[in-house]
Parts: structure tokens; sequence; C-alpha cells
């Protein structure tokens, strides 16, 4: 019953509501951390309510006085209440629009992408104010992709609802990508590691020694010819008289070794991924 | 009744222990550490006494009572004893301690007897058994265990020259600007998947390769959708899998489903998660001489030799095979952890068990050696 | 662990008596009415499982946020929040401890049009137009009640179980 | 009718003794002695270290934050604290607020053991004289059963308990002999306030401690020392009986429901206590040797004794079948009596009875010596206790089985408290005890806990083990247990694993955790999973209703403050002490005379 009868008095308020409203004279819009100026019409004291994005204020106040909020407590963009409770209560609303940009949030992917990939590389780019709030209106971003002294890409995209994206192929030679989001002086840096694709070729040789064959790799590189990155594992395995050996090594500057435990006649092969090396016919010790 | 009432009690009470004495399983179970003696040590007077004596001896680290029970004490030293029972470099069995054991007689005459014990080793990655024969000889009225010789390897001083390769991982704080935190997850991928019933579950077996060009730990999962589309089970590759794949390496995982049979599931939801983590290409491992053979029992088992390639003690190997058919397809992923430590361009043998009936369908196996190591992990 | 407090044993009576009042007044989950529409987003099209967690997550972030503001917890933001909505509805939660006021948001309508969704799916950007109705509370007392419709740029980013809320900001119009 | 005047009839004779010893210690000087002797030892906090303490101070200081609500969310991902009597807690929850949480724990240990020798003393005047119950509350003080109960094991809630029902057994006693309505209101009060702080002494001692009392009643109906008929005490044992359970039914109702609800149906724990300790040297000093001390060199006495006079049969009776349950397995008997019962309990707390029971007895003992070899005697018997006490103190660092020096967890909780990690579920290894620590410090919650009976996750109670950060001494029960919840990690956003011993480290690793952080110069690591999701909530149909909160919050603690109402509107009439007239063992008064 009395949330009833509470819903019935808050509508009778509101239904009084827009005669009060009118008496509370606010911006339509204000920007992020600016002053904003407030009247309110009326006499004798009341109370204030702020009500928006991260803040909540109150304050007693003399009706008919301007009111003067301070840049600090509209930095978030979005709606704000005003409620004046005297007797009985007014409401007005004001939307805070986001200031000029002062920062870009720039997502680029992949981290790492094998060379001479098309569609590989893409980028989203958000303008925010300097409170973080999301700038709305079209800024054209200028995206900037640099491999080495080389240019990749470099084109201007206005972003839409506050964003801009792109998308490219990444180069043919391995090493550091740099991309770049900016408008005017603001920009974002970001590095996509381009690194070699699958190995190419991979050449197998081997001698015995004391414990076994040695056996090893020739510096291996993709097709492109860039070195594969060390720490790739090449699996080698010797088959000696229907005993399998295998070994799994990392590739450690450009060449993976193994010891093998084979003392008769062996064939050893090897393989990164799926690539496959040559076969090395050993004799018996 | 001033008397008889005592005697009466005090009869019941001796009875009441007797009784208890007499019932099976009387040493109960020991919580904590096994310490304590017993105060009633029945005389060696048979071999499986004598064993029993110095089997219970060990259970509780008796050292001291354990080695008198040893036949031929000048041989092995009790330092070397100690160390067959406790392990040695941070192996598994250093971690191990004997919880239970069985023992049946091989063969018994007057003045010697040959016993194989199934010994039930409890260790941080599960139950572990290891079946041991164990010689006993007649001294007197009362029968000795003779103990062999440690075979344990002797690793001579060298110098192994090591080109370092690790990864580092460098992560900013949690107050990082949205999107500057730009490294993605590893690419792996799952390369084969083979949904089967085996014995009291479901198995989800296969392989996965690290494809990038950055180390990877993985974690594979499996939920067994019904034909609702509800999720039956979801489990994890667990230890089933080598978590930490170098580049362009490849590791089986097998995923089991207890209590779940596939003819109630309709489809197989497959997560794999990679995420970035520091890692070093070191040790390398290399597992020798791999071929099937049959055991004392007659089951099949995998077995080779896992030759430490680097110049750093590896205390835990754990060995994943993956066994192929004919085609290539993975027939199924067993595992096993090797009790030894494996030191420093030392091998150190494994085996491991392939089910009764796939045994004759393996025609390929693939090996890989996850491991522990002390310090590093 | 420190002695205890009178005052923390009554501050946790009163957090209960809150949240059994939260739970007994605020809109549950399933009472948020959430309606997604992603037939023109772009570059990437939003894959059906995806549109589906969309629903499921901005709900419940408006969910744990109308908990939040009405009950003055920020703990019901710690999971569908992230970046700068966390930041902003942590500060109205404190704000609002400190001023005594509270704000309570039921019979939730929202009309969601996925605007943008980015080449690797890290990010969708979603236009909410939003109806609902609000109560300012003053220490328990309704000091104003009206219904809003109101629109919202969101930016969601998944996370290790869910999509959050990135950015809740709101505009006049679309 | 003082219950020694019977004695004194039949079996003893009054004599005028003038030495110093003849005269029962005043009560006040045997509490003031419990005081000197357990005071410094509660002010050092050396219970702190003990087994147990930390779980009552867990859940106090869930009491303390949320006295209405038992659900705890920090252990087993939600469990009821309705499974473990409240009194203890609820006591140390309120005094928490004043003096801390710590010092709290100790100040109600300190009440229960100044309760303990007031409690004998008043149980023993039963069967024996003022000076000899005297005696006897004096050597309850230093039972070595006792010590090891508060130092080692912190059972807080066994000795508060048997305390206060050794003071409501009395006033059962009276009822019975006497119809004293005011003897049946305090009884059934005390009773009630005894069961809130523990169960199971509640229902062992309804056969230990109530059935020689009831016997004992029966004999003085029968020889015409009690008012009334046998049956008649018979009839007002019953009802005490039947109010008591009813009593009881109410006060512990959640506790009763979630019992029905969840019956322990989990695998038996292995306990020490219950080994067959003939078989185990260790065993043997910690769970027999060391509680009764000097008091085995009093057992052909307690027997003989105990044997010569039927008033004190049911006593002996009492004390044997206890001192035979505490044996654990070392005799059949109590696992064929309780058949599956006996997996679940432990058995060190009967030893503590036993010697509860015994200690009449050695009252009696303790008169006959003094009165026989004056000082010397005196002079022996308190060597001879503070040996026994002695003895167990040194035996708390000398055991093996002592609990691990306490850790310093400050930087887990600290881990746990930033940077949302609470989010996530924990599981601490190694910590033993001080996982309850851990759980104080910290508002992140784990699936473990150090609290058996209310584990309800199957991969808790489906191995045979205890807690998971004790999982290596439960053998391979504890790591097949450890290791399930390991594979359920996901399901239970179990995503930190705090590793206080190296042994759990090679599972970890090859399961799917990365050590991400050192604490403590490497004494303690933290593990994480990186697929883990938030924690969510597990749905249980063990959380209690409101109601129940309501109930749990009032009525056991309301009892207890009943209980000391009563103690003060309704106090004992004095009994009339006749000056020079102290009751001794008549074929013994020759020789002292």
């Amino acid at each position: 019953m009395r949330p009833l009868l509470r819903y019935g008095v808050v509508c009778l308020a509101l239904s009084l509501a827009p005669a009060w409203a009118q008496d509370i004279t606010a911006p339509k819009s204000a920007v992020a951390g600016e002053q904003v100026t407030l009247s309110i019409a009326g006499s004798g004291k009341a109370t204030f309510y702020l009500i928006g994005p991260g803040i909540s204020n109150t304050h007693e106040i003399n009706l008919g006085e301007e009111i003067k909020l301070r840049g600090d407590v509209l930095r978030t963009a979005g709606d704000y209440q005003v409620v004046v409770c005297g007797d009985p209560c007014k409401s007005a609303t004001f939307y805070v629009m986001p200031a000029k940009p002062f920062s870009i949030s720039f997502l680029v992917h992949p981290s790492r992408v094998p060379v001479s990939q098309s569609d590989a590389v893409s980028g989203v780019a958000f303008p925010f104010d300097q409170f973080h709030n999301l700038v709305l209106a079209p800024v054209p971003i200028s995206f900037q992709l640099a491999s080495g002294k080389a240019s990749l890409l470099n084109k201007t995209e206005t972003t839409k609802s506050g964003a801009a994206w792109f998308r490219t192929a990444s180069s043919k030679s391995a090493g550091p990508l740099q991309v770049t989001a900016a408008f005017q002086d603001i920009s974002a840096k970001r590095v996509v590691q381009q690194v070699a694709s699958e190995p190419c070729n991979l050449r197998l040789t081997g001698q015995r020694n004391a414990t076994g064959i040695l056996v090893q790799t020739e510096p291996v590189h993709d097709c492109s010819g860039n070195p594969v990155p060390d720490g790739t594992i090449v699996s080698f395995t010797a088959n000696a008289g229907g005993v399998k050996s295998t070994v799994d090594a990392p590739i450690k500057k450009g060449i993976a070794r193994a010891q093998m435990d084979a003392n008769g006649a062996a064939v050893i092969s090897g393989a990164s991924g799926v690539v496959m090396g040559n076969e090395l016919h050993m004799g018996a010790k | 009744m001033r008397l008889i009432l005592p005697i009466v009690l005090a009869a019941v009470t001796v009875v009441l222990i007797a009784v208890a004495l007499t019932s099976a399983n009387a040493t109960g179970k020991t919580v904590g550490i096994s310490a304590g003696s017993s105060f009633l040590t029945p005389k060696p007077t048979t071999p499986d006494q004598a064993l029993s004596n110095l089997l219970l001896n060990a259970k509780r680290r008796n050292w001291d009572e354990a080695f008198n029970s040893v036949s031929n004490a000048q041989s092995p030293n009790k330092k070397s004893f100690i160390q067959d029972w406790t392990g040695s470099y941070g192996s598994l069995r250093a971690f191990s301690a004997l919880e239970g054991y069985d023992i049946r007689p091989l063969h018994i005459t007057n003045d010697e007897a040959q016993m194989r014990v199934r010994l039930h080793w409890t260790t941080p990655v599960g139950p572990i058994e290891d079946v041991r024969d164990f010689r006993l000889a007649r001294e007197g009225e009362i029968w000795k265990t003779v103990w062999p010789k440690s075979d344990m390897p002797i690793v001579p001083s060298q110098v192994i020259p090591v080109t370092y390769l690790r990864w580092d991982l460098v992560s900013g704080g949690s107050d990082d600007e949205w999107g500057a935190k730009n490294i993605d997850a590893p690419r792996v991928r799952i390369v084969s998947m083979n949904p089967l019933d085996f014995a009291e579950g479901a198995v989800v077996l296969g392989e996965v390769v690290n494809e990038d060009t950055i180390p990877a730990f993985v974690n594979v999962t499996a939920t067994l959708v019904d034909g609702s589309g509800n999720a039956i089970d979801e489990e994890t590759s667990f230890d089933k899998i080598d978590h930490i794949l170098l580049p362009k390496q490849v590791t089986p995982y097998r995923i089991d489903f207890p209590k779940v049979k596939f003819k109630d599931v309709k489809n197989v939801r497959m997560n794999i998660k990679a995420t970035l983590v520091p890692a070093s290409a070191d040790p390398v491992i290399g597992v020798m001489n791999q071929k099937v053979d049959p055991d004392y029992q007659g089951k099949a088992v995998l077995r080779g030799d896992l030759f430490n390639e680097s110049g750093q003690t590896v205390n835990i190997p754990h060995v994943i095979a993956s066994l192929y058919d004919n085609n290539g397809k993975v027939l199924w992923v067993a595992d096993g952890y090797v009790e030894r430590a494996l030191l420093p361009q030392t091998s150190a043998p494994f085996s491991i068990e392939i089910p009764k009936n796939m045994a004759s369908k393996v025609q390929n196996f693939h090996v890989v050696v996850n491991q522990y190591s002390m310090g590093r992990n | 662990m420190g002695r205890f407090r009178l005052n923390s044993c009554a501050n946790s009576l009163i957090a209960l008596a809150l949240v059994v009042g939260t739970q007994s007044s605020a809109a549950t989950d399933d009472a948020i009415k959430v309606q997604l529409d992603a037939a023109k987003t772009g570059p990437r099209a939003v894959e059906p499982l995806t549109q589906k967690s969309i629903v499921r997550d901005y709900r419940g972030a408006w969910n744990s946020m109308a908990a939040a503001l009405e009950s003055n917890s920020a703990q019901p933001l710690a999971g569908p929040f992230t970046g700068e909505a966390r930041q902003w509805l942590g500060q109205s939660v404190s704000s609002q401890q400190k001023s005594g006021l509270s704000r309570r948001y039921s019979d939730q309508n929202h009309k969601v049009e996925a605007i943008f969704y980015a080449p690797e799916g890290d990010v969708i950007e979603l236009h909410d137009t939003a109806d609902y109705q609000l109560q300012i509370l003053d220490r328990g007392k309704v000091i104003h009640e009206e219904r809003v419709t109101a629109h919202y740029v969101v930016l969601m980013t998944p996370s290790a179980d869910r999509w959050t809320v990135r950015l809740l900001q709101s505009v006049p119009q679309f | 009718m003082d219950p020694t005047d019977y004695v004194e009839r039949s079996d003893r004779t009054v004599v005028d003794v003038a030495h110093p010893y003849a005269r029962p210690v005043p009560l006040l000087a045997i509490v003031l002695l419990a005081l000197a002797i357990h005071g410094p030892l509660l002010l050092m906090q050396l219970p702190a270290g003990s087994y147990d303490a930390n779980f009552h101070m867990f859940f106090a200081s869930h009491y303390a934050q949320h006295w209405f609500d038992p659900w705890n969310v920090k252990w087993f991902a939600g469990f009821s604290q309705t499974t473990y009597p409240p009194l203890t807690h609820q006591w140390i929850a309120l005094f928490s607020y004043v003096v801390g949480l710590k010092m709290a724990y100790m100040l109600v240990q300190l009440i229960a053991i100044l309760l303990l020798p007031v409690g004998v003393y008043r149980f023993a005047r039963i069967w024996v004289s003022d000076r000899e119950a005297s005696y006897a509350a004096i050597g309850s003080i230093f039972l070595g059963a006792l010590a090891g109960l508060v130092y080692q094991a912190g059972q807080l809630a066994t000795v508060a308990s048997v305390a206060l029902y050794l003071n409501a057994l009395p006033y059962l006693y009276d009822w019975m002999t006497k119809s004293s309505v005011r003897s049946l209101i305090k009884g059934i009060v005390l009773g009630l306030t005894a069961a809130a702080a523990h169960h199971v002494t509640l229902i062992f001692g309804v056969v230990l401690f109530a059935g020689p009392v009831l016997w004992t009643a029966i004999v003085d109906a029968y020889d015409g020392r009690a008012s009334g008929s046998v049956g008649g005490v018979i009839a007002r044992g019953a009802i005490f009986a039947v109010a008591v359970g009813a009593g009881v039914g109410l006060v512990l109702a959640p506790y009763w429901l979630a019992l029905i609800q969840h019956p322990i149906h989990q695998i038996p724990i292995p306990h020490d206590s219950r080994n067959n300790f003939l078989l185990n040297s260790a065993t043997a000093i910690n769970y027999f040797l060391i509680p009764y001390g000097a008091l085995l060199l009093a057992l052909p006495f307690i027997f003989y004794k105990g044997a010569s006079s039927r008033r004190l049969i049911p006593l002996l009776m009492g004390f044997w079948l206890t001192m035979i349950f505490g044996l654990g397995g070392t005799t059949p008997l109590p696992k064929w009596l309780l058949g599956r019962a006996f997996e679940v309990l432990t058995f060190e707390r009967f030893t503590f009875w036993a010697t509860l029971l015994a200690m009449p007895l050695v009252g009696i003992l303790a008169a006959e010596l003094i009165d026989r070899f004056h000082l010397k005697a005196a002079v022996g018997l308190a060597l001879a206790a503070v040996a026994t006490f002695g003895a167990a103190l040194y035996w708390l660092s000398a055991n093996p089985f002592k609990p691990q020096m306490s850790t310093d967890i400050a930087p887990v909780t600290a881990f746990l408290n930033r940077d949302g990690h609470d989010a996530y579920r924990y599981v601490a290894l190694g910590f033993g005890s001080d996982l309850a620590r851990v759980s104080n410090g910290t508002v992140a919650n784990s699936v473990d806990g150090d609290y058996n009976s209310a584990r309800l996750l199957p991969e808790m109670t489906n191995y045979g083990s205890a807690q998971l950060t004790n999982s290596k001494f439960y053998g391979s029960a504890g790591m097949a247990s450890l290791r399930a919840m390991l594979e359920h990690a996901n399901r239970y956003g179990l995503k930190y694993i705090f590793v206080h011993d190296p042994y759990y480290e090679p599972l970890l690793t090859f399961v799917g955790w990365r050590k991400i952080e050192v604490f403590d110069n490497g004494a303690i690591t933290a593990w994480s999973k990186d697929d883990v999701p938030p924690a969510h909530p597990i749905e249980s149909d063990a959380k209690p209703s409101a109601f129940q909160g309501l109930m749990w919050g009032i009525l056991p603690v309301g009892f207890s403050f009943l209980a000391i109402l009563l103690e003060i509107i309704l106090p004992e009439t004095r009994r009339v002490q006749t000056a020079n007239r102290v009751p001794v063992r008549a074929e013994h008064s020759v020789a002292s005379i």
C-alpha cells in the first residue's frame, strides 16, 4: 500500500513539475571540463541536487541566485540531472559533450605477423578528449605503416561514431612494422613484428662422434630468405634397425642440432612444422 | 567385588587388545609423518616376514632397523641403501613415500627365496606402482634380504657449453592505456581430435601444434554436449599434455571424461587456450631406442631411454606419447613419469603401458618429454 | 587479522539489509529487456554466438549498474565494467555514498544497434536507445522520478569470460 | 541432604583432624591456581599455534561480521556454519569487538579452563567429600590431556562443553535425588549451553558422564539415601533427558537439519587416534602416555578403589569404558560399538574425558596419601601433577605431529586483496592450520577449508582425505583429491594456488599452473592458471534459510546468557560446613590420627 501511495504522491509532484522546471535555467549542452552556470528562479532556501556520471552532489542554496558548476565536476560526458527541492521539487537536464580530441586509443592486430600475408594487419582508432570521453564528432585520423624506411600505407580515415579503422597486408621482409595513428599533433604508435613464414628447404648434415651421431641443419630460412626465428623446433628422427630415436631441438643462431644415440646404420630425417628436410643415411660405426 | 571387578576389567582389556592385534590391517593408516616404531616386531623366521619387516621399516623410514634386516650389509653402504628408497637429485622418488606393498613369492627353497613385491608409492603426481624382485637368504634361524648394488649413474666433472635461449615477458601495469598492450596470444592449433570410449569413460585425444614464432602455454578444454545442446561435462587436458610448446612443436593431448559414454554425446566442443609465457629452449631431451616390447606380465609397453643433452639436471621427466595406426590417426595418448632424475649427459629408461586392445593396431608413435626442473619451472 | 570494531558489525548489518533490499527491489537480470540489431554492423559481421553473449552481458551490466547505484556499493561493478565506465561508475557510487543519494532504475528496455565491430573482434560499438523509469532518492526518500528515454554510445571489449563495458556515454541523440 | 553424608554413613567415619591438609581447598583458590597456571600461557597466546585454533577464530570472524548469516562463502565454495555448534565462536566474536580476534579466543579458552575445575569439583562431590573433590579439581588443572587439547589440538569447544557439562550434571543428580525444580531448570539450561558449545561432547556425555550419575542416583535411591523410590529417580532422569533432548533439538535445530539433509557420507579420513597404539610408539606417546602422565601410576588404585564401593562402581565403569574408547584402534570395542561413526570421530577427547572421570577417585587417592604422608605426599602429588603438565608442554615441541611454525601469510593476503585477484578462488597448499588465518585476512574465497564435516564438494568427499592444504599427508587419497580439484579448476574459478611446500610444485607444473610470484624469500610461491574464468557462486541446497540464521544467532548464545542469569538469580544454596568435621576414609583415619 505504501509504495502505491508514494507513487501517487510522486506522480502528483511530477504533474506539477513542468511549471516549476521552467524555473531552472540550464544550458542545453556544455563542454566537458568547462564551467556551467545555472539560474533558479524563486526565493528562500532550497536543496540543490546534481546527479550525473561520476557525480552526485547536494547543497543548500538560496533560490534566485546563480549557481556556478565548476569544470572539474563536469568532466565526464553525458546527461546531468539537476533537482531543486524547495517546496516542491523541480528538475532539469543538460548534456555535457566531449571536449576536443586529446589522445587516441589505438588497437592494432596482430602483434606478430608472417611476411607477405594479405589483409593481415588491421587497426582501430578511437579519439578521446582529455577527460577520457569518446569524441563522437568526425575526426580525420591518419594511419601510417612503415617497415624500415619503406612506407606500406599512408591514408586518412574520418571517424564515424568515434571509430576509424584500416586493414592492409604485411611486407615481404621480416622485422618491426611501425604503425601510427595521428590527428594533428596527437599520435599513437604501435609495433607489429613481421616474422619469417614456414621454413623452406630444410637441409641436414650429420657426422659420427664418440657417443653416436651429431646431426644438424644448415641455417634455416623461409622461402623469402628470412631467417626462421631462434627457438623454432626441428624434430630429428633416427631409424636404426626398427628402433626409433627422436630429438626435438630448437634452432639456435639459425641452426638446430642434436646428438642421436645410434651405433648401427641409421636413416636420419628432420622436420619443422609441416616442412620435411632431406634424409641422411649413416653407415654403421 | 573389590578385587573381582578390577581383575575382570583388566582381563577384558587384555583380551580386547589381543583381538585388535590379531585382526587384519592392524597397522591402520598413518597420517602425516610415518614416525615411530612398533612395540611388537615379529621375528623374521620366514622370507615373507623378513621382507615385511624390511618394507614396514622402510615405509616408516626406520632406516637403522631396515638396514639391519639386509643380509649383505657390507656390500651396499647404508647411505646408498637409504638413497635407493628415498631417491636423489630431487627425483620423483625423492618426493615419494611408500604407502603399501603386496608380496608374492616366486621361488622359495630352504636357504633362499625370490619374492616379487608390488610397491605402492604416493607421489605428488599421483600414485605410482613399482614392481621389484627381492632375493632373501637364510642366516641361522632368521631370513634377511640381499640388497642389490646401486646402479645410480656417476657423472664425471665436465664443462658443457650452452647457448641459452629463452623468452622473457614484460607485462605493463594494470593501468596501461587501452590498446597499448597489443601482444597477441600465441597462435596454436589442434591438428587432430579423436573421440573414443575407453574403459569407464569417454576420451578425447589428439595433437596440438604451436604455429607461432614464440613459446605458448597451452591448455585444451573439451565440452561434451548432448542432443539438447546442454553441456554434459567439461574437462581439460590436465597433465596429459606438454603445456609449454616452443615454436612449431607438437604435443599429444588426452582429455578423460569419467563415467560418460559417447552414445550420450551429440557434439564435442573443443577450446584451446594459449597464453604468452616466459620460457626456455633448454633442456633438450632426446628420446632414444623407442620400441614396443612386452613387459614381465606380457603387456605391451613402449620403452626407450631419455637422454639429457643439456648441462642441467632434469628432476622429474614426464613422457607423453601419441600412438598412431597405419593411417597416421592418433589411436591413443599414453603417459608416464620417470622416477629417476635425469642428470646432465646421462640416460634413464622409461616405459609406458599401451592398452591391450590397441597394442596390435599401433604402427608408429611420437614421444615428447615434459619436465620439472627444480627452481626453473 | 586485526580486531573487529562495533561499527564494522553495524556496517555489515546495514550492508546486509541493503543487499536484501536491493534484491527485492532492483530489477532482476531477466526483467531488463535488450534487443540487439546487428544487421548493419561492419567491417566484421557479428557472429551469432557473439550476439548472444553481447545481449547477455550488456543486460548483466545494466543490472549490475542498477544494483550498484541503488545500494551504493561498487562491488557489483567489478565484473561487467572496465576502463572509463568502471571508473566513473565507481566515482558515482562513492559520490552517492557521501551525499546520501541513490538512483533506482526500473522497467528497462534497451534497443541496441551494433554499429562497429573491429576486424579482429576485439571491440564492438553499440548505440543503445534506453527507456527506463528513474528514481532519485535522498536517504531513501524519492525526490525525483521520471520516465527517461536516453541514448548511449557503448564500447564493449572481450575479457576472460564475458564482454565488458568499457565506455557508457550518454548523448542527446545519435 | 548432602551426597557426601551418604558416604559417611556407608563406609566413612568422621574424625577430628587437626593437620592443615585436612580441610578442602577453597574453590576460589583452585580457580586462582588455574588462572595462575594457564593465564600466562594464554597471554603468551600459546594455543595460537595449535591445530584448530585458527579454525575457531575463522568461524568466530564470520560471526563477528555476519552474526545472523551462517552461510560462509570463504571455504568450500560456500558452506554452512550451522554444521558446528556456535557458542564458543559467538563468544569469541563478541569479545573480538573489544580485544581483537586472537585475544578473544584466548579469553574464551581461559573461561573454559577456569570453568573446568569448578565443574570437576561439583561433579566429584556426587561421589566424594568436599576435600577429595577439591583435590580432584586441582588435579584437573594439570591434566596432560587438557594441555594437549588446549595447546596442541586447540579443541576449544570440547573443553568448554565438558566444563559446562560437568557443571550441569550435579543439577541432574540433585533433581533426581531431591526433586529440586531449581536444579532441574539450571541443569537443563546448562546442559543446553554445553550442547551449544559442542555436540559430540553432549552425545557421548549422555552415556559416559550422565550414565554413571544416573546409575549412582539409582543406587542411592535403592539404598534409601535419596528422597523417593528408584522409579522416581528414573522418572525424573527421564524428564530431564526429554527436556534436554527437546531443548537441544530446538537450540541446535539448524545443525540437525543440516545433518539430516547432508548426512556424513564422505569417505573416512584416517586419523592417528584411531590406530593401534601398540604398533606405533609415537602414536602411543601422543595419545596415551602424555595425556595420562602420572595418572597412569594411579590406575591400580582407581580400579581397586572404584570397585570397593557400590556408589563408586558406576564411576569406575564410566572411566573404564571411556578409557577404552580413548585407546582408539588398540582395542576393537569402539569400532564394534560405534560402527561407521568410528571412522568419523577422533579419540583423543575420550582420553581427556577418561582423565576427568578418574579425577574423583584420584581425589580420594590424594586425600589418603596426604592423610598418611602429610607434606611428603603433598609435595609428591604436586610434583607428579607438574611433571604431567610439563611433559605435555614439552611434547608440544618434541612430538613429530606438531603443527608447523607459523607462516608469514601477509604477502598471500596482500596478493589476494589487490588487482581484482579476489574475483577468483584460491587454494593454499602446505599451510596447515594457517589456512584459516589466510581466509581471515582476505575477502577472496577458497575451495579448501579446515573443517571436514562441512565439505560437500565431491572432489573433497570422495577420496578419504581432509584439507587440500594437507593433501600430501593423506597419501594417494589426498593427492587424488587435490588432482580432482585441480582438474575442475575452471568450474570453481580456482585461479590462484599458494605453495608453502615444494612437494606440490611438480604436480602444479605438469597440470598447467605457472609460478607467477615468490614471497618471503621463496618460502611461499604463487601459481596461476590463465584460462580460469572468474569465480561465480556455486549453487548449494545446504544454504540455511534466513529464519535458521536468526535462530542460530539467537538461541545458542541466548541460552548461555540465560545460564549466567540463572546462576546469579538462583544461586546454589550453601551447604553447611561443620567445623573440624572432615570425612576421611575409615580404614586410613586410624593411621592418620
